[in-house]
């Protein structure tokens, strides 16, 4: 972003600040007998925007909680920069924090709102006031200031809420399924928002949600949970294209799954066809690979491969959707809008030996 | 958010100390009276349970209270429904009509009864002129449980109202446009919706009867005498503190039991009086 | 925490300035104060001017005045040790039934007890004022005035609704068996059984008074026709208009009781005060002042006609009249009181 | 709000004859304030001021006024402080015994107020401070904790409570949370609460009347000391003033409630 072109929502120069880091060590939470979350070790980039995803369930709300304060952990250690905060309470951590309900309090009008932060830090009533209609500014809403929190729909609520959670330059936001309560397209417009505000601020998000699309668009770097532990950190593209598990691979994007066995650094499927394994070890295994990572040849091609029989050609705009029958399975294939693939042509699929990962199980 | 144990001991110590030792107590004396007087023992329940007027008050109170609770509910639920209803305006009035005489003393409104329910008082005039005459309330049933379902109405429309107010009218309509006819609607929809509200009511009108003293003491004759009653002769007119005691124990376990019951049968008496965990 | 603690101190202290640091005195002993209870309002205020304000000056003692009197009260002082009474004015049966253990014996060398009617003073009572139980009918509604308590139960010759106090020793049960035939002198030990069999037959036509003032506004109201009620009640309500005329045939005496409480810490003072209640003088100012005759039968009270047409004191009335025995309420009164509230209540 | 269910006759009539019953009798004591005759029957021949001089001239009823409004807000104000803090404590910590602590502090409504008196009366009386301003504040107190803890813990279970993690993490320490977020958003409960118990001061009876001396005597058992030993109107009096009293309490800020919201309505519509 140029400087000679700042968008109206430019950042208040109060705003911005240096985000921290957060570190999870061996962090735990038990319920009886039931592990919410089972040692996490984890490092949060100062000035990153790190998404932790995973199902309802995963152990992602869980961590989000012990990094606000609200849940004690029964192991391990929260830091930020450094400096531990594990028993801290949170109105003393200095985090901002959006929730998925808004939480505004509907006995204050929006300013008091984005004020009531910086009450509790003595702030002098008039800087108070300048700097909460500074944020309200970041999030356009500088002209709703005297309005109640009620008369607001969600999104504005949702925004309302940003503001507060940001107007006293904490060194890290958290947030909470934020959008989980807004319709698809308001959803896309804050994730923007999102995006434009963590740039322009340079605070360090933590992000929760379920929703893979949210975390893609928004991310930095994800790190995927599962059953309470964290299955792989990275960026989208690590773990979109570098799947560390086979449930990363599937839960991140659209993929083929071929079940099949290792022999001796060969794939084979359950059909026969033999394909290369890379260096997975022998015994049984799934071979993941991408759409449009598949490649569509014509049967008449000797060549290395998996017979297939066209089913259905969806044309996208952009790309087309081929979903071929095999004797393993369907395998759906991204293809060029210019092929002219029909249902029922003889076709031969095949990929680039390290477009294909192989997991065991 | 969490509360450690020692921060709610020390919120709810002023309260608790205040009741235990200002009120349990006293109460825990005098029903301990009851088994050590004259001499250790069950004696007192057994002089009291052979005096046919226990059981006989002790029935009708329970009567009362119940009438009193239906009576209140027939007057009252409309009124909170109708509450719902209006304008801010109108609730105002409506609202006031029901503080007022909540406000105003019991002994000056139980008072007021008896100078309307007295023999050629106004409301014997009232009942002449529809073509009843003769008919004097006062000293009887009827006219005590006039007064007392006019007292403790508040108390339930009170009640009632901060339940309906909170039912989402949107429901209503939901359940409208999905077909159902206006009366399925209130029937199904909006008064299992209110029940906690009318549990809550009728758990406070149906205590706050079972205690009443000064309304039938005034309004009604013996024939009426509730159990209050008969534990205020007992102590004041012979001095019997064990047989008080006695007696209040018998009342506060039948309260206790009619708890017990509302409690086991309705979820919504058991978010009110039970754990304040289970909401939503 | 520590805020509600302040609270509770500052209300505390607010309610203790604004309601003029209450708490009766007479704990100090040195006989210079003594405590009185009574019934009260207009009754005590007489008391106060005819009896206590006098004595008072005479004996140099400052009274404080309690109200009103009540059993249970008397009974947890003298449990707990923390009697605040001194004197206490009572029904008749109290002091004898509780002689030497809720009230003081009297020393009566210093007190004549010739002149009162025989039965009204025990070993721990004096007689301050006599009253009785009477029938009143309304003169309006029946042109033949009723000549006794046979009447009471006749509802054929004096229909109507009938006004009986709602307490064993009220009168009711006397009233009952005298118009069942039983002999004045045979009247005690009631027969508890026949009494109520003779009320039963009445039962749908009786209203109950718990309170003389109940009474006294039914008969001002003319909401009942037939009534037992006070001596007294019976003349404030005349001056207040209301149409009932008195039945002395068989008028159940009473009187005002004053006793000491057990454990006084002011006995000579209280019995100062019992002495000097006894004599004529105050009781007959009290009697200009209530619709209550004196005790003691030396006593000359001006009164006008209207008191006149109602003291007890006077000889025909007192010939005519029956004295309750208080030694049959004193053993009586509780196993009474059980089986007035069975009858009552049912 | 602009769709309304429409009111129907029926339903207005009953809400009629329920106002009816709940005011009609309240009102009868004005007149009856103005008799002339020592009586408190109707109709009311001759009227007269004589009462009200007697209620503003005699000790025993002022006195007892200024009695009862001192123990009634004295008691209302640590019942409201005692019982919301309970209120709090039992609605968040889910403590084992959190139930019985409950029907501790709503035993006082349970147990009926002649018992409670006797009781409270007996034990008083060994403590020294029966008859005392400070045991009639204190058995106020305890009658009145329930009525404050049943309005605030309705309240407090429609209190969303990521509100209160909201401040939590906005910077809000534990008085902050509850002065800022919670106690004005459970105020309407609390408030409630506030009126129940002083309310319930101010009429109670039967433990004001044992517990009295003549010094200490509450306006409604100056009420009914004066109805039992004599027919006297300045209970009527009384019963007036005190229903004209509440009334403005009750009305005055409504009143203006009112007039705020029409104010802004005509801002709102120019």
């Amino acid at each position: 972003m140029s400087k000679t072109n700042q968008s109206p929502g430019a950042p208040a120069a109060t705003l911005q600040q240096t985000g921290r880091s957060v570190r999870l060590s061996g962090l735990s939470k038990h319920y009886g007998d039931f592990a919410a979350v089972d040692g996490i070790d984890m490092d949060i980039r100062a000035g990153e925007l790190l998404t932790l995803l995973g199902a309802s369930g995963s152990g992602k709300t869980t961590t989000l909680s012990m990094i606000a304060g609200f849940t004690t952990p029964t192991e391990g250690t929260v830091l930020i920069d450094g400096e531990e905060i594990t028993r801290v309470p949170p109105h003393k951590r200095n985090l901002g924090m959006v929730f998925q309900h808004y939480s505004l309090f509907p006995h204050m009008n929006v300013r008091t709102n984005v004020e009531f932060p910086l009450k509790q830090r003595g702030v002098p009533k008039a800087e108070r006031r300048r700097r909460a209609m500074e944020a309200l500014e970041v999030v356009e809403l500088a002209h709703r200031a005297q309005a109640r929190v009620t008369e607001l729909s969600g999104g504005q609520q949702q925004r309302i809420a940003l503001a507060r959670a940001l107007v006293f330059s904490p060194s890290v936001l958290l947030m909470d399924e934020p959008f989980g309560a807004l319709d698809r397209a308001l959803r896309e417009k804050m994730q923007m928002e999102v995006r434009r505000i963590h740039r322009e601020l340079g605070v360090t998000v933590v992000f929760v949600t379920h929703d893979q699309q949210e975390a893609l668009t928004l991310s930095d770097r994800i790190a995927v949970f599962e059953r309470g532990r964290i299955e792989q950190v990275g960026t989208p593209e690590d773990l979109y294209e570098r799947p560390a598990s086979l449930h990363v691979a599937t839960f991140l994007g659209e993929s083929n799954l071929l079940p099949g066995t290792v022999d001796g650094g060969v794939f084979v499927t359950r059909s026969g066809s033999r394909l290369s394994a890379g260096s997975a070890e022998n015994g049984p295994a799934t071979l993941v690979v991408r759409p449009e990572h598949v490649r569509v040849q014509p049967a008449t091609g000797t060549g290395a491969g998996i017979a297939a029989t066209v089913g259905e050609v969806v044309y996208l705009g952009a790309d087309k959707r081929l979903v071929a029958v095999t004797a393993d399975g369907e395998i759906t294939a991204r293809i060029a809008a210019a092929e002219g693939y029909r249902p029922g042509d003889d076709v031969r699929l095949g990929w680039e030996p390290g477009a294909a990962a192989v997991f065991p199980g | 958010m969490h509360t450690s144990a020692r921060w709610s001991a020390l919120l709810l110590a002023p309260a608790v100390l205040l009741v235990a030792i200002c009120f349990v107590v006293p109460i825990g004396s005098i029903v301990l009276r009851s088994f050590t007087e004259p001499e250790l023992g069950l004696a007192t329940y057994e002089r009291l349970f052979a005096d046919p007027t226990t059981l006989r008050v002790l029935g009708r109170t329970l009567l009362v209270a119940l009438g009193a609770v239906g009576l209140c509910l027939l007057f009252g639920y409309p009124y909170a429904y109708l509450m719902t209803l209006v304008g801010p305006d109108m609730r105002a009035v409506l609202m006031v009509l029901v503080l007022v005489p909540f406000w105003t003393s019991l002994m000056a409104r139980t008072f007021a009864w008896v100078s309307l329910l007295q023999r050629d008082g106004p409301v014997s005039a009232l009942l002449a002129f529809a073509g009843v005459p003769g008919v004097t309330l006062l000293g009887t049933a009827a006219g005590v449980m006039i007064g007392m379902v006019q007292i403790l109405l508040p108390y339930m429309v009170l009640t009632l109202s901060t339940t309906l107010s909170r039912i989402d009218r949107g429901l209503l309509t939901a359940a409208q446009s999905l077909g159902a006819n206006r009366y399925r609607t209130f029937f199904q929809v909006y008064l299992p919706l209110s029940l906690p509200g009318v549990f809550a009511g009728s758990a406070l009108v149906f205590i706050l009867a079972l205690g009443f003293y000064i309304t039938p003491q005034l309004l009604g004759s013996p024939r009426e005498s509730l159990i209050a009653q008969v534990i205020g002769v007992r102590v004041e007119r012979l001095v019997d503190f064990a047989g008080a005691g006695g007696l209040s124990l018998i009342v506060l376990l039948t309260t206790a039991l009619c708890l017990a019951a509302a409690v086991l049968a309705f979820r919504p008496v058991r978010a009110m009086l039970g754990q304040g965990g289970d909401r939503r | 925490m520590r805020s509600t603690t302040k609270i509770l101190a500052l209300s505390a202290t607010a309610a203790l300035a604004l309601s003029g640091c209450g708490g009766g005195g007479g704990e100090s002993g040195d006989g210079s104060q003594l405590t009185f209870a009574s019934y009260g309002s207009e009754y005590q205020d007489a008391q106060n001017d005819s009896l206590l304000t006098p004595w008072a000056e005479e004996a140099g003692v400052t009274v404080t005045n309690d109200s009103p009197t009540s059993y249970p009260r008397i009974a947890q002082m003298v449990d707990a040790g923390q009697v605040t009474w001194d004197v206490v004015d009572t029904e008749p049966f109290y002091p004898v039934a509780n002689c030497g253990t809720y009230v003081e014996e009297l020393d009566f060398s210093n007190i004549d007890t010739s002149q009162f009617p025989e039965g009204t003073w025990s070993d721990c009572s004096i007689p301050f004022a006599q009253y009785a139980t009477i029938m009143v009918y309304d003169a309006e509604q029946f042109a033949q005035a009723p000549q006794d308590f046979e009447a009471f139960f006749d509802v054929e010759a004096y229909p109507g609704t009938r006004l009986v106090p709602n307490w064993a020793g009220g009168g009711a049960l006397e009233v009952a068996l005298l118009a069942d035939g039983v002999a004045p002198e045979e009247l005690y030990p009631l027969d508890l059984d026949r009494a109520f069999a003779k009320l039963d037959t009445i039962r749908d036509h009786l209203q109950f008074w718990d309170t003389s003032s109940e009474s006294q506004q039914a008969l001002e109201d003319g909401t009942v026709d037939l009534a037992l009620v006070w001596s007294g009640r019976a003349y404030e309500a005349e001056l207040n208009g209301s149409t009932f005329e008195p039945v002395w045939q068989d008028a159940l005496l009473a009187w005002a009781s004053l006793s000491i409480i057990k454990d006084s810490p002011n006995l000579e003072a209280a019995q100062s005060l019992i002495e000097y209640a006894a004599q004529a003088e105050p009781q007959a100012r009290f009697a200009e002042r209530q619709p209550y005759s004196p005790a003691n039968l030396e006593a000359q009270p001006e009164l006008d006609e209207v008191q006149e047409k109602y003291n007890v004191a006077a000889p025909e009335v007192q010939d005519q009249a029956i004295v309750t025995d208080v030694q049959y309420w004193a053993d009586h009164n509780d196993e009474a009181n059980e089986a007035w509230t069975a009858w009552s209540t049912s | 709000m602009n769709q309304r269910t429409p009111v129907r006759l029926p339903l207005a009539l009953w809400a009629g004859v329920t106002a009816l019953l709940l005011v009609a009798p309240t009102l009868v004591v004005i007149p009856l304030s103005f008799t002339e005759r020592r009586s408190f029957s109707f109709p009311i021949e001759g009227w007269s001021l004589q009462w009200y001089e007697r209620f503003f001239t005699d000790p025993r009823w002022y006195g007892a006024l200024g009695t009862s409004i001192a123990v009634a807000i004295g008691a209302a104000l640590v019942a409201t402080v005692a019982g919301t803090l309970a209120a709090i404590a039992l609605d968040r910590a889910r403590l084992r015994y959190g139930w019985l602590i409950r029907a501790l502090l709503l035993l006082p409504v349970v147990v009926p107020q002649i018992v409670a008196a006797v009781a409270i009366f007996g034990t008083y009386l060994g403590w020294g401070i029966s008859g005392t301003p400070l045991g009639l504040l204190l058995a106020h107190i305890v009658l009145a904790i329930p009525f404050v803890v049943i309005p605030v813990s309705t309240a407090l279970q429609s209190f969303d409570p990521t509100l209160e993690r909201a401040a939590a993490v906005l910077g809000a320490g534990g008085w902050g949370r509850f002065w800022q977020v919670q106690l004005p958003l459970i105020s309407p409960g609390v408030i409630t609460g506030f009126v129940f118990a002083f309310v319930t001061s101010l009429d109670e009876v039967v433990i004001a009347y044992f517990l009295q001396t003549p010094t200490l005597r509450s306006l409604p058992v100056q009420m009914y000391s004066s109805v039992t030993v004599e027919t006297d109107p300045t209970i009527a009096v009384a019963s007036s003033l005190m229903l004209v009293f509440s009334t403005i309490v009750i009305l005055l800020p409504r009143f203006f409630a009112a007039r705020r919201r029409r104010l802004l309505k005509a801002k709102e519509t120019p």
